[in-house]
């Protein structure tokens, strides 16, 4: 089980700040993480519909979309930052 | 110089002053030539927004902007560093963002806080969200390809 | 940007507070998104100087800051631009300059801040002589080439 | 008669902050102020003994070391500035 975390729009679109969720084993890498969540429902297809675009870190850093998600606590989900 | 020098790095909903964290940062040395202080501030952009949002990813935050400090004190001879992120709801004019590099020489000082406010805007977890001046919740501010521009300067 | 903005320049003896100038800077304004400040310190170079005494060519001194502070405002669009140069003599940690630059845009901010510094250090008639550990007057310090390649980054 | 003014150590060695002198017509150039005014005595000789590390201002502006001296009010010698 890993705790998904999501921020700014991305939470507001699926509607949740975060969630426990077990992976199925074909969930390998970030990417396949993201075209799974898209299937879930509207909101996800929402928030994800130009996966390329999500920014995600893996127990607090940034993670590319190749690096595997095996021994996740915490994936995060968000847009490009816009602090500063 | 010898070892780097600690940075201190703060996420906090509380407004800062400038003149005491910098008195801070070179409190009891005598070798500090040179202080560059960035100060982001909360624009109206023309009287369009009533605020800006602030939301951060507590944690993280703290860690990433960590990671680019102890880069800069890598990088450069500072003897002390500081970055001050805000969240929470800004009022045009209200300060966001500190960064403060201290060194001997004024080019080591000058080029650390640019090298940290390019990296914090680019890569700490941030977002900004306007509120409109009828005091509306608007749209999330987009991520300029611009930051990215600034960003790449820095690659080795 | 409309008109650029009128620098304010001053040569004074008297310590700087950089909070209360950059508020002066700012005040009344909601158009600014960044602030770039430069402090100068007197260092006492791993203790042997018990001071800096600053001469400086009364006049002329005004006169050449604020014809840098006019070429950069005239370069970037700034909010406001301030710079501050003290005379007399300085302790270690004691404040010598103070260049601060505002704007809608960071990267016009550190750039227009960094060129005034680069200008000031090689153009404006300020002259730095050593005072000891011992409290007797020292030599005079040489000009640094740095300090011309520096200010060469700027031509255009 | 032009006032000449003198800081750092060109006035240390010069003896005097300033003075007020007659050119004579042969001082067209900057250049051959300081030439001239090198062979005044030891002081003079001792500032002056490199005048191209001179710096010039002509009422209170830079001046290069060929430009003329004709028509300044106000003439200063000093070293390379090290303010900042």
């Amino acid at each position: 089980m890993v705790k998904v975390r999501y921020f700014a729009w991305v939470r507001e679109r699926i509607g949740k700040a975060e969630e426990d969720i077990v992976l199925p084993d074909e969930v390998i890498s970030v990417g396949d993480l993201l075209n799974w969540l898209k299937e879930r429902d509207e909101g996800y297809a929402n928030a994800l519909q130009h996966p390329q675009t999500i920014r995600v870190a893996i127990n607090q850093e940034h993670a590319d979309h190749d690096e595997p998600v095996a021994g996740a606590r915490e994936i995060a989900l968000f847009p490009p930052m816009t602090g500063g | 110089m010898a070892e780097p020098v600690t940075p201190t790095v703060r996420v906090q909903t509380e407004d800062f002053d400038v003149s005491a964290e910098v008195a801070k940062l070179t409190e009891g040395r005598t070798d500090v030539g040179a202080i560059v202080t960035f100060t982001g501030l909360c624009r109206d952009e023309g009287g369009a927004l009533s605020a800006l949002e602030l939301e951060h990813y507590p944690g993280m935050a703290e860690a990433e902007i960590s990671r680019i400090a102890a880069e800069a004190v890598q990088r450069w001879p500072l003897t002390g560093l500081l970055a001050i992120h805000r969240y929470g709801l800004m009022r045009p004019g209200d300060n966001i963002v500190l960064v403060a590099a201290a060194s001997s020489h004024r080019q080591a000082a000058f080029e650390a806080a640019s090298f940290v406010m390019d990296f914090l805007k680019t890569e700490a977890p941030f977002w900004k969200r306007e509120h409109h001046a009828n005091g509306e919740p608007g749209a999330w501010v987009d991520a300029k390809e611009m930051d990215d521009e600034a960003r790449a300067r820095w690659s080795r």
